[in-house]
């Protein structure tokens, strides 16, 4: 009995062995999954949280921001650093926006706070690697960015 | 078991051990025991078959800097009965000693390392009461409510 | 006139003897023609080498849906040759505490003694360094010379993982030379010879492989190479998950690459031997004899497939623990092997009679 | 005090050596530790003496953090507490934030949390797969798993917008409603997955040399287990039922069919076998939640800012993906959290490490420590 065990183990033994092997072997000839990144890229879905950006008004000229100071409340890193003054007409208006990126973890509440359309999420930037960490505290020029005519998704995360 | 029936029980059956026996606003059975019977206590709610809490959940501690307390929180659960069951004991801050439930539940072990550590509560006849977390020469506990240090911020500004 | 490889043999030494008589040094010729073949084969051995580390992460990137290297050069080609040069041209980290001149050696020794093997291996009829009357025994010997060599790098690095590798190396190796004779022995007797070329020309009068009667003989073979080269799953000397690197934790720059190639050259000889011994060598298919291929261009398909073979083990089979991995040596592979021995004898007994002794 | 701290920490620094014993680090750069973990081992030849987890080198202090911060600000540090299954933690955290505050998720949000908690389950498992698989020394499967991940990935960040660190379960509900063409999408990567988890199988289980490997190794006794906190899949292994979903369910597990996962021998192979016919329950849960999912708000009404009731606290399990995840929250009347106490089930599962590997061969250690499913921040917090 047991030379017949003996036997029986190395032969079933073997045979899974090929059976893992006729998987393996089955994917060498199937097709790959990868993409070819800097040539190829795959679109970001509108929700993604790449990269945070300060919406300009462009017939304005100006930025949305009312410097309410909502989305500095909401950062639970206080990486948000933000001015603003009194205008002529009465109303708040941003003067100095900062956003520090070293510390920032893309959590989206300050773009959940914003009520005045002023933050949002931009899909379309996503190689934020910088060579210095201080480019990382990028401030309301650099941020700055002007929604196309027709938004590419409604569904932006907002 | 419902959480009431096992109050009730619990209050006739270690009369002597539990100082209170509450249920919180969140429904939650917990016993305040003192630190001198806090180890039997332990020992009986495990052993007993009516109770059998064999699953030590979690170990922590509390820092109450006002009160000058620091209580140690263990949550019991049995795999056999489903309850749950919270242990609180008190120790005093300046100087927080009390006794280990190794002996009762071996994963009370590291629990009680990383309070240990954490929050400066000696566990008496612990085998093995090192830092776990910390740099083993650290002197500091940094949960502690009043933990300074250098460099360490609360949330940076 | 037909263009085999015995053909190019006797066309290029009929050349150099030609330029010898030029330089009026023809009496030197038993000197020269040596070094030349050798030079010949080490070309031919870094070249496939670098092609088959280029294969091996081509063969294990398709198998993971990947595409593998495709950067330097058409498919990533010369992305092997790129890592050499990369290797080459780092900077040379040794420990401080190492034993110095085994640490210096080891590596050498590894790789010279690897290629070695490539001596006896027939590319074609005729297509041999040398054509020794014991190739099987010369390579079994002198592959396993690697051992000495890896368990000196182990000891000289002064580093408790690379001993361990070392250690592992030295428990593994000999006990898989065991199964790799014993599974060679039944063609020995089969054939009556222990040249490489005599194997092969028998296949070739028999007209059949000795893959078809000696299936069980191949398995055993394939995987004692394989544990001979210290490849997956027999990769404990170093088990990157345990030991890092093993016995070459402490190497870098062009030592590393020697490890690197002599582990690759000891699969090239693992499946030349194999290819011989169980594919008939040069011999073509017979149904496509009429293409008139020449025979080593046969030898390197046939090598190629084998090699494929064990890369496919290599990225599908866990690694064995140590002790496992003895005793699968020990207690199935030489017991088996011995099997197949007496069960071959009984057979050809059978079949020729007392001829056969 | 701090004089007796110090002679206690010596006291248990130090070795004794026997005859041809020896001392090897196996980390906290190691290529099988799955991060900084590291493990001083005593050894004899390959026989292994003695194993000391040494922890710390991840340690943030979540704890502290979350002192800090809001309640929903703590949220975005939970996705760290674990990153590879944050899903799980965040739900957690929420979940004992709504029991301290009395809060109700609405209906849909329950579902969904369910279908993301699962799926978080699943990525989970796949990465545990491969990087079991790695450890043993079979490097293909983990490609497997990563290409399966990936397309739960895809999921999460179609819905949420982030891959890794979600912050997508909030306190009383989820973070934003799914896209109309996540069901489907859901659907189809539920049907092309199912057919995968058995060439999984086909690859791994049966392969004898896994099977060396992990038959046998590594034994969990249901006592040693129990006692040691050892929980989830791990404890499973061993035969325990010790499933939270079950045994104290919260989301809707009680309104699902699935049946709890339980192997009896208690090794590495049972452990494995456990996960294996988990991420067919977690199918089998995602495709009945997304029958039952209905249009509906997706958020509780909650005041604008949160705040815990004075002297509350709440403790609060749910089944990660490793385990049990216990969250202990003790609330002050302010809208941060006296206290935050997370109960990972690694920092308990590592912790028999020791016992289970005395006696057995250096290459065990990787066995059982992937068998764990050991995730290190989640040990460091």
């Amino acid at each position: 009995m047991g030379m017949i065990k003996y036997f029986t183990n190395i032969v079933s033994g073997f045979w899974n062995l090929m059976v893992g092997l006729s998987v393996t072997i089955g994917y060498f000839f199937k097709g790959t999954t990868t993409v070819q990144y800097p040539e190829e890229r795959l679109p970001l879905p509108a929700r993604s949280r790449s990269m945070i950006k300060l919406i300009y008004d462009g017939e304005k000229d100006q930025f949305n921001c009312v410097a309410c100071l909502m989305c500095m409340k909401a950062c639970p890193n206080n990486c948000i650093k933000l001015e603003g003054v009194r205008q002529a007409d009465g109303k708040r208006r941003m003067t100095t926006f900062k956003l520090d990126f070293s510390t920032c973890i893309f959590c989206g509440y300050c773009v959940e706070a914003c009520g005045f359309d002023a933050l949002t999420f931009v899909s379309e930037e996503y190689e934020n690697a910088v060579y210095k960490r201080g480019s990382l505290l990028q401030d309301e020029q650099a941020m700055k960015w002007i929604r196309p005519i027709q938004p590419a998704n409604q569904e932006v995360l907002k | 078991m419902k959480n009431d029936e096992l109050k009730s029980k619990i209050e006739v059956d270690f009369k002597e051990d539990v100082q209170s026996a509450v249920i919180s606003a969140q429904k939650e059975l917990i016993l305040t025991v003192s630190s001198e019977r806090y180890v039997a206590l332990c020992q009986k709610l495990r052993d007993e078959n009516e109770y059998f809490f064999n699953h030590l959940s979690c170990l922590t501690a509390v820092d109450f800097p006002k009160e000058n307390k620091i209580t140690v929180v263990s949550h019991l659960w049995s795999y056999k009965y489903f309850h749950q069951l919270t242990v609180k004991v008190d120790t005093d801050r300046n100087n927080p000693k009390i006794a280990t439930l190794e002996n009762v539940w071996k994963s009370a072990n590291w629990f009680e390392r990383e309070v240990f550590d954490l929050y400066g509560v000696v566990f008496e006849g612990h085998t093995d009461l090192r830092r776990i977390m910390m740099p083993e020469d650290y002197k500091k506990f940094p949960l502690r409510k009043d933990f300074a240090d250098d460099g360490f911020i609360v949330k940076p500004s | 006139m037909m263009f085999t490889g015995e053909n190019i043999v006797q066309i290029v030494s009929d050349f150099l003897h030609w330029i010898y008589s030029q330089l009026g040094i023809s009496s030197l010729a038993g000197v020269i023609d040596p070094i030349i073949a050798a030079v010949v084969m080490f070309l031919f051995i870094a070249v496939f080498v670098m092609f088959l580390v280029w294969m091996e992460r081509k063969v294990s990137a398709h198998m993971q849906s990947r595409i593998g290297p495709n950067r330097v050069g058409p498919m990533g080609l010369f992305q092997t040759v790129a890592d050499a040069i990369k290797l080459t041209i780092k900077e040379d980290i040794k420990p401080v505490h190492r034993d110095k001149i085994p640490y210096f050696i080891a590596p050498i020794v590894t790789f010279v003694a690897t290629f070695m093997g490539m001596v006896v291996i027939p590319f074609d009829k005729g297509m041999v360094v040398q054509d020794l009357n014991v190739g099987i025994l010369y390579i079994i010997a002198i592959t396993g010379f690697t051992v000495i060599a890896i368990l000196t790098a182990g000891w000289s690095s002064n580093n408790k993982f690379a001993l361990l590798g070392g250690f592992r190396s030295a428990a593994q190796i000999i006990s898989y030379e065991v199964p790799l004779v014993l599974s060679v022995v039944p063609i020995i007797m089969m054939t009556g010879t222990l040249s490489l070329t005599g194997i092969v020309e028998y296949q070739r009068q028999a007209g059949y492989w000795f893959i078809f009667p000696q299936i069980i003989a191949f398995i055993i073979f394939i995987t004692s190479a394989t544990a001979e080269a210290n490849r997956a799953p027999f990769d404990i000397p170093e088990a990157e998950s345990e030991l890092i690197g093993g016995f070459h934790t402490e190497y870098s720059g062009v030592k590393f690459a020697m490890f690197f190639l002599g582990e690759y050259i000891a699969v090239v000889v693992s499946s030349s031997v194999a290819v011989t011994l169980f594919f008939g060598g040069w011999l073509p298919l017979s149904f496509l004899s009429f293409l008139h291929i020449p025979g080593f261009i046969w030898f390197l398909g046939k090598l190629l497939l084998v090699i494929y073979l064990i890369m496919a083990f290599r990225w599908t089979f866990p690694r064995l623990r140590v002790d496992q991995l003895m005793d699968f040596g020990w207690k199935v592979l030489i017991p088996v092997s011995i099997l197949n021995i007496l069960l071959t004898a009984a057979v050809w007994l059978l079949l020729y009679g007392k001829k056969a002794l | 005090m701090t004089d007796l701290l110090l002679s206690q920490v010596k006291a248990g620094g130090e070795f004794q050596f026997g005859a041809d014993e020896y001392i090897v680090n196996l980390g906290p750069q190691h290529p099988a530790t799955h991060g900084v973990l590291r493990l001083i081992v005593k050894l004899d030849g390959e026989t292994i003496k003695e194993t000391t987890p040494i922890l710390g080198y991840l340690h943030r202090s979540i704890e502290k953090i979350c002192e800090n911060r809001t309640y929903p600000q703590c949220i975005t540090y939970t996705d760290r507490v674990d990153y590879v299954s944050a899903m799980s933690v965040n739900l957690a955290f929420a979940l004992a934030t709504e029991k301290l505050m009395n809060i109700e998720a609405p209906s849909r949000a329950q579902w969904l949390r369910m279908i993301f908690v699962e799926l978080q389950r699943l990525a989970s498992h796949l990465l545990w797969m491969g990087a079991f698989a790695g450890d043993i020394g079979a490097l293909t499967p983990f490609l497997y798993g990563l290409r399966e991940r990936e397309r739960i990935m895809d999921l999460f960040e179609m819905t949420c917008g982030q891959r890794l660190t979600y912050n997508y379960i909030r306190i009383g509900g989820v973070m934003i409603d799914i896209l109309p063409d996540f069901v489907p999408k859901c659907r189809a990567f539920l049907d092309y997955f199912q057919p995968k988890i058995d060439e999984y199988e086909d690859l791994l289980s049966y392969n004898p040399i896994f099977l060396e490997r992990t038959k046998g190794v590594g034994i969990i006794t249901p006592e040693v287990g129990i006692d040691a906190g050892v929980c989830g899949p791990t404890l499973r292994g061993s035969g325990i039922a010790c499933d939270v979903r079950k045994q104290q369910s919260y989301l809707y597990y009680d309104q699902v069919q699935f049946n709890e996962c339980i192997e009896t021998a208690g090794d590495c192979w049972s452990r494995y076998k456990v996960r294996m016919n988990e991420m067919r329950e977690s199918v089998s849960i995602i495709r009945q939640s997304l029958e039952r999912l209905e249009p509906g708000p997706i958020e509780a009404k909650m005041p604008p800012i949160l705040k815990a009731p004075v002297n509350s606290e709440i403790y609060s399990r749910i089944e990660s993906s490793r385990g049990e995840m216990g969250v202990y929250l003790v609330g002050d009347g302010t809208a941060k959290p006296w206290k935050a106490k997370f109960r990972c089930a690694s920092f308990n599962n590592l912790y028999v490490l020791d016992q289970l590997t005395r006696g057995w061969k250096i290459a065990d250690i990787m066995s059982v420590l992937g068998s764990f499913d050991l995730i290190v921040p989640e040990v460091d917090r």
